[in-house]
């Protein structure tokens, strides 16, 4: 979220596309039902079904699932067309005006440099115009052919109210009503907010969808203001903690990247990630990049950590391909060339697409750990369950190692929300039998292995034997002990840089903030985007103080919010290019002439001269960017592609399957139905209910009362061509597995008319499995394809193919 | 935003309510209160709720219920009635509205309405089984219930439900617990979107009249209150945005009342019944007193000798 | 042929005085457990059907077990009810007599009996209470069942249900109301409750009461 | 804004009982009243409370937790209820379905309480110690890293990774779990390495 739940308050227009938060976040929806009932403001929802949050929304439009993309760059073209952009904002505060290499060129769904045996682009040509002078090339007429705003013109002119309805579905005039609405809020004085989830990520284009809405909501000027912003709705409660801490194959804490093989050595590596500004006066924060490293590099491994090894760089290891992400490692694990694998509170049985694949993984590791307050279907993978899980334990060899871990309620720690708020909580009750903390089996596990390595020796000890573990019981560190550790702390005396003799920080106190790192080794910080959380002031995510002075929803005293206690991203961008807020009735920070100040923390530098420097600081434009150079696999600009299985084969680019530089493996290939397949007919979607949470309130008495039992939706159209009745039993099947499941039958999905024919949604959702107190189901995941996002591989599973007939019950 | 519901002292307090503010006590007659406390109620903004059912699970959890986990039967209510166990329901209805041909997913929190005029307690015939405190409050008590369930026949939103297992009678109580310490009901506090609210009576029909203005500013021209008259008005009130056809929420009655047979049953019948059979018995001690006993004669004993033919040999 | 009226067991002993077999112990058996059930039935009943008289539930061990006993009262009720009707609905069927019989009922209730026609083993007064009760008994027995909620709360809906307890309630008054004249009509025609106690009347109780079913005894030649 | 709730208000409904608005209008008065019969005693007299965060979505609502016992004077505790915390910004005490179940979570049937082994070929799962489980996974890891660590790809780069074993992180552990866990992990060279944020 670049804003806050508090914040929707402040809006005028609510559209919840690629999410369905009155469902999946309904505490956080409170802000939009307020803002409807305290400011008139109006919600939209544009979903494959007529979802809850709909069920409250002023204006409600269909689309197929996977075709987002069309629609977005429809209402782009909407806003173009009509007039409907904030010039100011456009010009001042994006790449609109730069203008871009000869030889970028899109044609028939491909951009320049497409090589298909490697499914991936050469993206030289992605690039600025660069001047003599070293910096970007730029047009403030926005006429030049070769701009970014000239190229983004013609590259959405296609997009008409009329292919619109051809590829989503969506009747021509709801689609312009909803474009309609949504260029209103192209005014300085109304603003608009993007509530997205899964809807939008779990797509093979992921990633091209919510540009999408970005693009959109720069365009209107809707970016850095109150009430407006692109709004992840993160799935789970610290998700977003998971993420800025880097628990990811390729990520180091705050957002850095570990090495790759073609970076051998600290200076190479540093040379692609300390961005010169590309416009005089930029700041271009990355420039900091080299002491968050070396920071980070010594909260791992201190004193082993010296300029001369360039501080343990090479304890870190590198990537030969650009993730082992979780599809990667059940596709190596399935190979068999995987040993042990942990899941600690995580249910990959259940969550990851082609069960049968993973189950079949799992079967050919030595070891499974599995670290969970509950009995998860994964620990029990090898169990046979009859059709939910059809296993043979005689013979599956993998060792099962199931490890009891508290819960939140017995846990104390800070979480990161969708705001960024990282609040502390404390454990209110004791845990239950023999039930361990994770952090104490981890430092168990650490502490014997470096005996074994102390021991024994063996291959490369050293990032072992001298990690950094200054507990005071290394047992079991404390939460407080591993939070200072992130914050971040002085390792040496610290002086000001432009007055060396001024002390600012003594040796061994907490940093106030990462504007205190130094890249010489004399500060530690284990994740400098949360410097400033616990300070020599104490823990600043324990706060309390909900005061929030003017209601601007900012709430600045309770807990804190990364980064340094900023409320919203880019709050500069509320001020036009004086330092004057866009609308008075909602200012956040304001140029007094000498500085920023005001409700939040300036996403800028208190004194930096509104005229000279952008308001998007980490970028080196110090603008946003409506063409994303070549930081993107699958394009700069967003494009329609549809599903790897999908009911329609694309009419922009019939050539194109699917995303065409998207990951898949050989044999998964194989497994996807062929675009308007007759053996798989139906178009596929997974989703949450409100009733539940994941897979683990299936657990729950109380959730399995309210939604007991695994059922499909589909439209009363669809059960009477296929003779199925309502509360009746379907068989559902894809070219990868089949489920049994009660039917639903509903008004609320309808068949979507597409290029003239009709597809039938089958609604899917999730929750369901073979453990826990809810009646034994399946999960989408036995039928969703075995492919992910081209950018950040989150797996497909809001469009599949798959076919549906009636059945009989389960045989008891 | 109504100024949400505070968090609960854990420190003992004088309930704020109780005993001395009855002023209905089924099967009983009760003096009421020199001074009668103000009524509240909970008003339940159809038009805000998303049908999450945090209302259930938190009724659930605050009154200790465990209801039987179900099955799917194509629909989303579950359980799919009001049971012993589960006091309050989310009932969906898909509803394509004829006027503008849009389907509206019209959810409703069904549940004990605590009716001012409440037909549970008229039809009771447990003395105490079912009270009416002056804040609006109808509660029933379960040491004084025999689980005749004539309160299931006196209610006229079919809402009390009997328990197999201790055979007495359970609906919502308004989380009486909580009130009496000064907190508000479980479900209004866990609502996240706040389309329950609870406070005074009049709060409720002020705040419901503002909501109302916005609906109908988003063409919902019919938007209202329901606060049923049939049964004096109700303690538990509904915003619609179709008040004038309140039956397409799940058959929410139009004009509720409580049965004119019930009123018979609990009114004239039992009076002259009691007078009827009173009568019977007074004919019958009155005809004895001025007739006399009709005794059988000699005359009598000597016909019957004669006709069996004199004396057995 | 024996008469209409003319029960299995009715006798005659000559003798001083004449003795008049009525009632055979099983038939008095069955009449005293209807009887019983019909008493507890009308008190557990009444005990719910009015506030005032719901200090009756603590004869059956206070409101729930009242509650619990009275359907189950009513079904003994039934049975042996039934066993009655099966006994005595022959002799209950409508003759000649009785209407004059009737239309001489300020006679009967002012005990002249000489100006009464000669009925057989039952007047129309018995008559009339015996059918009653057959009939009320029905009504009770199909309303109780449509309000037994512990068993059968899903067989009628809540409108029909509001229907039967209010019919119940109305058919319970009249058949207490029976029960009275029944029990009433027995004291005040004396010598009449030895027939139900020990099965026999005087010749002269039947002579006087019921003439006609004394002679088709006699003329029957039973007894000796 | 209309009818929007001042911070004075909002900190006065937050703090002690009913906003005066209500608490006053319900003719609360300090009328010590006989508890009545129907009326169910309070249940959360005298429990201990404690802040906490509902770990399911990412609205992170904050909760109350009461407890009898109290982990802070070192005493067993058993939750015995939970709800939303009014103090809270986000939620002002309202929560889901889910999060209104949260004590069904924490006492759910099917909550682990011993550690576990399922032997290879084995049909079923058998109690082991926490020191047996332990080192069985050191042992395993530190024999398959000593196998399968690449210090030097072909090339001859320095690459230190370790790509035969693997981490899957959670989704609602603490930063401060998943900071522990971020060092363990990535000081043994694993790079197969995931959270939940892939799907």
């Amino acid at each position: 979220m670049t804003n806050s739940w508090t914040d929707i308050r402040n809006t005028d227009l609510v559209v919840i596309m690629g999410g369905n938060a009155a469902e999946a976040h309904p505490c956080g929806f409170k802000w939009v039902t307020e803002a409807k009932a305290s400011r008139g403001a109006k919600l939209i929802v544009v979903d494959p079904r007529f979802t809850r949050s709909a069920s409250v929304a002023d204006f409600y439009a269909p689309i197929r699932q996977g075709t987002d993309i069309a629609f977005l760059l429809g209402v782009i073209n909407y806003c173009i067309g009509n007039d409907k952009v904030q010039w100011d904002y456009v010009k001042a505060f994006t790449n609109a005006a730069y203008l871009v290499k000869e030889g970028f060129a899109y044609h028939d769904g491909l951009f320049t440099g497409y090589d298909e045996a490697k499914r991936d682009y050469d993206r030289s040509s992605w690039e600025y115009e660069i001047g003599p002078d070293g910096f970007a090339v730029v047009d403030e007429t926005l006429q030049n052919p070769r701009c970014v705003w000239s190229l983004l013109k013609q590259h959405v002119a296609i997009y008409t109210p009329e292919l619109v309805e051809r590829i989503c579905g969506t009747p021509k005039d709801k689609f312009l009503k909803v474009a309609q609405m949504i260029a209103e809020c192209s005014s300085p004085t109304k603003t608009m907010t993007s509530m997205y989830a899964l809807g939008w990520t779990q797509h093979s284009k992921g990633s091209q969808n919510i540009r999408g809405m970005a693009m959109l909501q720069l365009i209107l000027g809707n970016i850095g203001v109150r009430g407006g912003g692109m709004n992840a709705l993160r799935g789970h409660s610290n998700i977003q903690g998971l993420t800025d801490i880097g628990l990811m194959s390729n990520l180091i804490p705050g957002y850095m990247t570990l090495a790759t093989d073609k970076e051998p050595d600290f200076a190479t590596y540093m040379s692609t990630r300390g961005f010169k500004p590309l416009r005089p006066n930029q700041i271009s924060y990355w420039q900091n990049y080299k002491k968050f490293m070396v920071s980070f590099l010594k909260a791992m491994w201190g004193p082993a950590a010296t300029a001369e090894n360039n501080f343990a760089f090479d304890y870190l290891p590198k990537l030969d391909v650009p993730a082992y992400d979780v599809l990667r490692a059940f596709e190596l694990m399935n190979q068999g060339k995987m040993t042990a694998y942990f899941c600690q509170g995580f249910n990959p049985l259940q969550a990851f697409p082609n069960k049968a694949k993973i189950a079949s993984a799992l079967s050919k590791l030595k070891l499974l750990v599995v670290m969970d307050p509950l009995d998860t279907e994964t620990a029990r993978f090898w169990e046979n369950h009859g059709e939910y899980n059809n296993a043979d334990p005689s013979k599956i060899q993998t060792e099962v190692i199931q490890l009891p871990v508290t819960c939140f309620a017995e846990d104390e720690g800070a979480l990161v929300n969708s705001g960024r708020w990282l609040q502390w909580h404390w454990a209110g009750g004791s845990p239950p039998g023999d039930a361990k903390h994770d952090t104490w089996i981890l430092a168990q596990i650490f502490l014997r292995l470096k005996k074994l390595y102390q021991n024994e020796g063996g291959a490369f000890p050293d990032p072992i034997l001298n990690l950094t573990w200054p507990y005071k019981n290394p047992e079991e560190p404390t939460p407080e002990e591993l939070a200072k550790e992130m914050n971040g702390y002085a390792l040496a005396d610290v002086f000001d840089p432009n007055d060396p003799t001024k002390k600012i920080l003594e040796k061994g106190k907490q940093l106030p903030g990462f504007a205190a790192l130094r890249d010489d080794g004399t500060t530690a910080s284990g994740c400098w985007i949360f410097a400033g959380c616990f300070t020599e002031a104490g823990n600043m995510m324990a706060r309390r103080d909900n005061s929030d002075p003017d209601n601007t929803g900012a709430y600045p005293k309770w807990t804190f919010a990364w980064p340094a206690n900023r409320r919203i991203l880019y709050n500069r961008a509320s001020c036009d290019i004086n330092g004057k807020p866009w609308d008075p009735s909602r200012k956040l920070i304001e140029w007094d002439g000498a500085k920023w100040a005001g409700y939040d923390v300036p996403d800028i530098p208190p004194t930096a001269k509104p005229q000279d420097v952008g308001p998007f600081i980490m970028n080196p434009e110090g603008v946003s960017r409506l063409f994303v150079r070549r930081m993107m696999r699958d394009g700069p600009f967003p494009a329609h592609y549809e599903p790897f299985e999908s009911p329609r084969v694309n009419v922009v680019a019939p050539k194109v399957r699917g995303n065409p530089v998207a990951r898949v493996f050989k044999d998964d290939m194989a497994q996807f139905a062929e675009p308007e397949s007759k053996e798989f007919p139906y178009a596929a979607t997974s989703y949450r209910l409100t009733e539940h949470f994941h897979y683990w309130t299936k657990h729950v008495w109380v959730n399995a009362v309210l939604q007991p039992e695994f059922f499909v939706e589909i439209s009363e159209e669809l059960a009477r061509e296929k003779g199925i009745e309502k509360g009746g039993w379907v068989r559902v099947w894809s070219k990868r597995g089949e489920v049994r499941a009660k039917a639903v039958v509903t008004k609320r999905i309808k068949p979507l008319i597409c290029d003239g024919k009709p597809v039938h949604v089958v609604g899917i959702p999730l929750h369901w499995g073979f453990m826990g107190a809810a009646r034994k189901g399946f999960g989408p995941n036995v039928l969703a394809p075995f492919v992910g996002d081209a950018n950040i591989e989150t797996p497909e599973f809001k469009a599949f193919l798959v076919n549906i007939e009636p059945t009989t019950g389960p045989v008891a | 935003m109504f100024p949400p519901i505070p968090n609960p002292a854990t420190k003992p307090v004088p309930p704020k309510f109780g005993e001395q503010d009855l002023i209905r006590r089924s099967a009983s007659r009760v003096t009421p209160p020199a001074q009668r406390q103000t009524e509240i109620a909970k008003l339940i903004d159809v038009s805000k709720c998303i049908g999450c059912k945090a209302c259930q699970s938190a009724c659930i959890e605050w009154n200790d219920t465990r209801p039987e986990i179900g099955v799917n039967t194509g629909v989303y209510d579950n359980p799919h009635d009001l049971t012993p166990n589960m006091f309050t329901l989310m009932r969906f209805t898909e509803w394509v509205n004829p006027e503008t041909e849009n389907l509206e997913w019209l959810i409703r929190k069904d549940g004990c309405m605590h009716c001012a005029d409440p037909g549970c307690l008229k039809a009771c015939p447990a003395p105490g089984a079912i009270v009416q405190y002056s804040n609006g409050i109808v509660d029933f008590v379960h040491q004084n219930c025999i689980g005749c369930g004539y309160c299931v026949k006196g209610c006229p939103f079919n809402i009390p439900r009997i328990s197999p297992v201790d055979h007495t009678a359970y609906k919502c109580t308004l989380c009486s617990d909580r009130i009496a310490v000064g907190q508000g009901p479980a479900c209004a506090k866990a609502c996240p979107t706040q389309a329950i609210v609870f406070g005074t009576k009049d709060e409720m029909k002020h705040w419901a009249d503002l909501r109302i203005e916005d609906l109908k500013s988003r063409g919902f021209q019919n938007a209202g209150l329901y606060d049923p008259p049939g049964v004096g008005g109700t303690h538990v009130m509904y915003v619609l945005h179709h008040a004038d056809q309140p039956e397409i929420y799940a058959n929410l009655p139009k004009n509720p009342t409580i049965s004119p047979i019930v009123e018979l049953w609990k009114g004239v019948a039992k009076y002259a019944g009691l007078g009827v059979m009173g009568f019977a018995v007074a004919f019958g001690f009155l005809h004895h007193l001025v007739m006399g006993p009709n005794r059988v004669t000699e005359a009598d004993e000597a016909n019957a000798e004669n006709l069996t033919g004199g004396n057995p040999s | 042929m024996t008469a209409r009226d003319i029960e299995p067991g009715d006798m005659v002993h000559k003798g001083h005085p004449v003795t008049v077999d009525r009632y055979t112990a099983g038939a008095r058996l069955n009449h005293w457990v209807t009887a019983a059930s019909l008493i507890l039935l009308a008190l557990s009943g009444l005990a719910l059907f009015h506030p005032s008289l719901f200090f009756l539930t603590g004869l059956f061990g206070g409101g729930q077990w009242t509650r619990t006993i009275h359907p189950w009262i009513g079904v003994v009720l039934f049975f042996s009810f039934t066993g009655l009707f099966l006994r005595f609905w022959k002799a209950n069927l409508w003759a000649r007599e009785d209407k004059a019989w009737l239309n001489r009922i300020r006679d009967v209730l002012t005990n002249h009996e000489e100006r009464l026609p000669e009925v057989g083993k039952y007047n129309a007064g018995q008559k009339f209470i015996f059918w009653g009760m057959s009939f009320l008994v029905i009504v009770l027995i199909v309303t109780g069942f449509a309000i037994w909620d512990q068993y059968f709360n899903n067989l009628t809906s809540i409108p029909v249900k509001r229907v039967a307890v209010l019919t119940h309630s109305i058919a319970a008054v009249a058949i207490i109301c029976i029960w009275i004249v029944h029990v009433y009509a027995a004291i005040w025609v004396r010598g009449t409750i030895s027939a139900m106690t020990r099965g026999r009347v005087t010749g002269g109780w039947a002579w006087r009461h019921h003439r006609k079913w004394l002679r088709e005894l006699v003329s029957g030649k039973r007894g000796g | 804004m209309r009818m929007e709730l001042s911070r004075r208000q909002f900190l006065g409904t937050t703090g002690a009982g009913l906003s005066s608005t209500t608490l006053l209008a319900l003719g609360f008065g300090d009328v010590e009243a006989a508890h009545a019969d129907a009326i169910r005693p309070f249940k959360l007299v005298n429990t201990t409370e404690t802040r906490n965060t509902c770990p399911y979505c990412s609205v992170a609502c904050g909760i109350i937790m009461y407890s009898k016992g109290d982990l802070k004077k070192g005493e067993k505790a058993e939750i015995i209820h939970i709800e939303g915390d009014t103090d809270h910004p986000t939620n002002r005490g309202t929560l889901c379905p889910k999060g209104a179940a949260l004590l069904d979570f924490v006492k759910a049937e099917t909550r682990l309480k011993i550690p576990k082994i399922r032997k290879p070929g084995s049909d079923k799962f058998e109690p082991i110690s926490w020191e047996a489980a332990l080192d069985r996974i050191a042992r395993v890891l530190k024999d398959d890293r000593d196998k399968n660590f690449i210090v030097k790809n072909n090339d001859g780069v320095t690459v230190n990774r370790w790509t035969s074993s693997g981490f899957l992180a959670a989704s609602a552990t603490t930063n401060e779990t998943a900071f522990c866990t971020y060092k363990v992990v990535r000081s043994a060279g694993m790079v197969v390495f995931d959270n939940q944020a892939r799907v």
